[in-house]
């Protein structure tokens, strides 16, 4: 695809450092959780750039949600490195004070509704995000965000059908990172493509380079664009990888091979968006490694937050189960 | 709290539940409700149909009319899609009641129930609303056999997260609408269909009326035995305590309301008084509502009691179609009276 | 659709005489109905052709799934009418010994392996049983029946996805009778046909006239062709329509006009084939009175059986709950 | 029954498990298994990839090998789809084992359980067979937070039609396994994923072998109390009866195995021996297993009891993610002790 937007370089910026954070972030945890600290992670690394094109066009009244596989979301959409470290780590200064963890890292007052640890479960949600917005009147849209394996989930389908024919400003963003734990797509997916389900419910689909940045910005651009003017849903099927094994203690290359792992590295987000900044002269060799050097600090002080915050109190075990119970 | 009723305004459940709605959505733009055919016909205003169904039980008739399509949705059979969808919208700023026909149906979409609605709140630490209502048909008796009779309010009970209140007559069947409507938790509120066949007979108020989450009321006091019912089972114990009043029997009938939160302390008041208790329920027998206020009277009023709590509930048993099966199956006043005897023995 | 498809006499004869005698049997039920004996029943009247022009293809053991609205199923399957319409009257003599009644009417012997009760359900079963023939190394097939509301739930495409990657001997065949309850399939479904969602999972799909049993009989005809040969699912939308209301006690006229019921009425799919009979001069006036006459007969038999039949013994309520349970 | 532990062939839980599933399908060609990853990468032959995961916990490991992928499926993530399936090939001549990988994903799921698996058998007047095996992966303790660490057996328990079993260590792993395979009803089998974990400890006999259908073992025999566990807490009963020995207190330990049938009788013999019960249960407390104990002991042995049923349960909330949230929400030895004081109290 060749990118026909221009980006304006603030943008470009903003983008590839918040690239670079998450890639930051998602290598601390991996250390926190070597140490015992955190349990039950799944890395985003190789899969940074698919929100970070899309989230670039949206508000804080604008929502995301995601999946088991979100802190790429979370980040993208602003949320606080300090609290979502802390929530890692289970503290009570966590952005779920600690009650939920990796899968379920929230934050409403940035509009991100919520990783969700169910496959394919957060998909309606976002359709009645979109709903939300429309019968309140405004023009806010909604940004669901899941894998190839979760778009095997009749809710995937029933999502798309409201979508379609309520046409609601919702986002369906599919990231096929080519396995669902051990399972790879050419197995699981019956059809051409994950996109091409969408035609069925009239639902104009794209299948982007998830790995290319430029690429999910113009097409998120075009499928933002279409929701808030009220013209409806759009698919992207953006074609990514994950480096890392699927939670961390499984082996990958027991289900795919070193090929097809240098293949899509060869191809990374962070690197070919460094290029493409040098190339186009939009920053220099410093200004990168400034941009480099603060998501590092932002992170390493995000780490050293969580570790100094307390842990909840066990009486907290059983308050926000309900705003109210008699 | 002794209910006397004023016999100056009677609906019947539906009607009263309709006007619930109507007086909430007139109250409140954030209100909306959803649903398979609760409109009905709604896709067809360019032939001049608008309104149709107004629900399978009639319980959103007209609304439409008043609130526009918008707010009186038609959905497609796709009930995890639209109960997420209400999920997702109770999240952002509405206040969704959403229908599910029939209970029976939870499988299809229980996982946006108990997985998202239930938990997202605690999930989040707290820092989000679910004001959902989600309202649901439930109960034997119609000859609609296994995969449309149940009645299944223990199995919500059982999830932290879910409030569940089962009306059991028009006047309460308007109070608990309005009440879940305005209630930030996500409610459910299981109608039975019996009961929705009844003609008019309760006094319902006009104006808006909430009742408190969670509370029992004592349709009936007496001393002799404590009857615990709730929803169409509460209705039966009325009617037993009329033949019990025949045999000299006195009961106190507590009519339950909500399944979550529980109203222990009426139970045990009422039970702490008569010495003996039979609990009515149209739920499967295991783990069920019936267990767990059998469980509670036994944990808690253990010093109270004369003879062993007694349950009325229906076998382990998938509901039957054949009338004579159906009627053998369900709880009845009768059964109630038999189940009284024994523990009066 | 132009038939090219030579079919012999017997088989034409026997088309006629199996809808024919499914509407005589749709129109005792409404008296039985009517008289209290059985409720909750959704009459097939209208929609006849659709299941006997695929069931024309079908043997003993080959297996056929149902919905709610599934006389006309399992009539044309084979069932014995005398069980089905006593099954309908709750007796101990029905298909189901009065426990299912009219939504759950099954008969393992025959392949009727159930009418279903919850909209979209036995979709993944059918998978399931054509699973389970490859497994079994047979060249059985399985045809699921379905509505047009129930396309909208996400159990069809999960099984249109298993059927696709495990190439199952599966038919879907969707009864579009344009309404689902009072919703109609223009509000309630996305896309430019429900047929169309197949390609999405590298289904063949075809839409066909619902109301024409030859045409059903030949596009049926190369679905079950296909599915024996191992070449796998074909998914079928069947453009039909239901002449009474949903269940009886709805007036359809509330949500849909008398010009569209006209409409479809005139295409009968009975008075079709009445006409093509004897244009073709398979069957003389006389034989189709005959024929005509005997479906009739059969109904009466089957309706004076039922009434004569005993109710079960209220101890049947706790068996056959399981097969054994200490 | 007690069981005596001869100590010579240990297997863990993964392995006595998985060599049940091996030898049920070298016996019956009728068995075959699918699920989620139960071979992982099965897609990729041509890459010389056939097995990789074994299943989320490994229990299916190194089948597909020896089987081949037409008995050991890979499925995509479409519970509702794969389950349904398992449903379809059970009533037509197999006899599927199929995964649920978290029991908290039922909600995607269930309709094909409870409506099609539960009921076909009794909806169809007994003609058909559902030899069907979900086995389900469950429990706290792993900090997965909310939505994969629930227990849940009740609500299956619930239904008519379902039997529900949950091993408690890797013999009755095994025994459990090959007697829901050979067994013609469906049946639910909860495996709680720290019993999972724990190093090979129980003797497991090489042949295959069955357990009796709906019957609970007594792993250890005393006189003052009774404990009630199943699965995990099973296993901190054990623990808590040792604790409890060396206060000079001796408990007489149900392990139950089986939720429905449930060995009323067993539980029943003991608390008429000890006078005294305390029921442990990981699951939900309302509407639970749990409460079906206490009711079950409070109506039918209620002139054994010396003291009320006392139930140790988590609380009213859904499972945290934060560890020391998390301790305190789950079932331990420690509590288990502290309600065997009150109850002796
Ligand atoms: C309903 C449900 N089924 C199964 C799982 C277990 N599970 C967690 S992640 C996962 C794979 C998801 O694959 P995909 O959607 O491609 O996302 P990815 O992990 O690749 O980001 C599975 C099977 C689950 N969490 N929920
Ligand atoms: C899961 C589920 N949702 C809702 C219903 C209630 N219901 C029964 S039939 C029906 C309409 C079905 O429409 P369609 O699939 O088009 O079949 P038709 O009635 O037209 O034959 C509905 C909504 C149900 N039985 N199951
Ligand atoms: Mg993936
Ligand atoms: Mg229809």
């Amino acid at each position: 695809m060749t990118i026909t937007t221009s980006i304006d370089n603030d943008k470009l910026l903003w983008m590839y450092q918040m690239m670079v954070t998450i890639r930051r972030f998602e290598e601390q945890s991996k250390r926190e959780a070597d140490a015992g600290k955190l349990r039950g992670m799944h890395s985003s690394v190789g899969q940074e750039a698919v929100p970070v094109g899309v989230c670039a066009h949206l508000r804080d009244d604008d929502y995301v949600l995601g999946t088991h596989r979100s802190h790429h979301h979370c980040i993208a959409k602003g949320l606080d490195l300090n609290a979502m470290m802390a929530e890692l780590l289970g503290k009570s200064t966590g952005t779920n004070k600690g009650k939920g963890g990796t899968m379920h890292i929230a934050d409403i007052n940035k509009g991100m509704l919520g990783a969700n640890g169910v496959v394919g479960s957060n998909i309606p949600v976002a359709a009645g995000v979109g709903l939300s917005a429309r019968i309140r009147g405004t023009d806010q849209v909604s940004v669901v965000f899941f894998g190839d394996g979760a778009a095997n989930q009749g809710t995937l389908h029933e999502a798309m059908n409201l979508a379609g024919i309520w046409k609601l400003p919702t986002l369906f963003v599919c990231e096929n990172n080519r396995y669902a734990e051990s399972t790879p797509v050419e197995y699981s997916v019956s059809g051409e493509s994950i996109a091409e389900r969408a035609s069925g419910y009239n639902i104009p689909s794209v299948i982007a380079d998830g790995q290319n940045v430029l690429e999910m910005y113009e097409i998120g651009g075009e499928a933002v664009r279409r929701a808030r003017a009220g013209e409806g849903p759009t698919f992207i099927e953006a074609q990514t990888y994950r480096y890392n094994g699927h939670f961390g203690a499984d082996n990958p290359l027991t289900y795919r091979t070193q090929e097809e792992e240098d293949y899509y590295e060869g191809r990374d987000c962070v690197e070919r968006m460094k290029a493409h900044l040098s190339q186009t002269k939009v920053a220099t060799e410093d200004e990168i490694n400034e941009i480099d050097k603060k998501a590092l600090a932002t992170v390493e002080e995000a780490a050293r937050f969580a570790d100094d915050s307390p842990f909840p109190d066990p009486e907290e075990l059983t308050t926000d189960v309900y705003i109210s119970y008699p | 709290m002794v209910t006397t009723e004023t016999e100056t305004r009677k609906l019947s459940y539906i009607q009263a539940v309709n006007e619930a709605l109507r007086q909430e959505m007139e109250r409140d733009p954030a209100v909306f409700i959803m649903g398979e055919d609760i409109a009905g016909g709604a896709g067809r205003e360019d032939q001049g149909i608008i309104d149709s169904w107004g629900g399978p039980m009639r319980l959103t008739k007209g609304l439409i009319k008043q609130f526009g399509k918008e707010r009186v949705r038609d959905t497609p059979i796709s009930e995890a899609g639209f109960i997420g969808a209400g999920v997702g919208a109770a999240a952002t700023g509405l206040r969704p009641v959403v229908e599910l026909m029939y209970v029976s149906f939870f499988g299809v979409c229980s996982d946006q129930i108990t997985n998202n609605a239930a938990k997202m709140h605690y999930m989040f630490g707290g820092k989000i609303k679910l004001p959902l209502t989600i309202m649901t048909g439930m109960g034997a008796g119609l000859a609609t056999a296994a995969q449309h009779s149940e009645t299944l309010y223990s199995i919500f009970t059982h999830f932290p997260g879910l409030k569940c209140a089962v009306p059991s007559d028009a006047y309460t069947g308007k109070g608990i609408m309005t009440t879940s409507i305005r209630d930030d938790d996500p409610v459910i509120i299981f109608q039975n269909r019996q009961l929705m066949g009844l003609p008019a007979s309760t006094h319902v108020p006009e104006d808006p009326y909430t009742l408190p989450i969670g509370k029992a009321r004592i349709t009936r006091e007496g001393s002799d035995v404590t009857l615990v019912g709730i929803g169409f089972t509460s209705y039966l114990n009325n009617q037993a305590a009329d033949l019990l009043a025949a045999e000299g029997i006195s009961a106190d009938v507590v009519d339950l309301l909500w399944t979550s939160p529980l109203d222990e302390e009426a139970i045990l008041d009422s039970v702490q008084k008569t010495r003996k208790v039979v609990i009515v329920d149209e739920d499967y027998p295991r783990c069920s509502l019936a267990t767990d206020i059998s469980a509670l009277v036994a944990e808690q009023g253990f010093d109270y009691l004369d003879a062993p709590p007694k349950r009325v509930s229906p076998p382990h048993t998938s509901v039957p179609y054949s009338q004579p099966l159906e009627a053998a199956y369900m709880p009845t006043a009768e059964k109630v009276v038999e189940a009284v005897r024994e523990v009066m023995a």
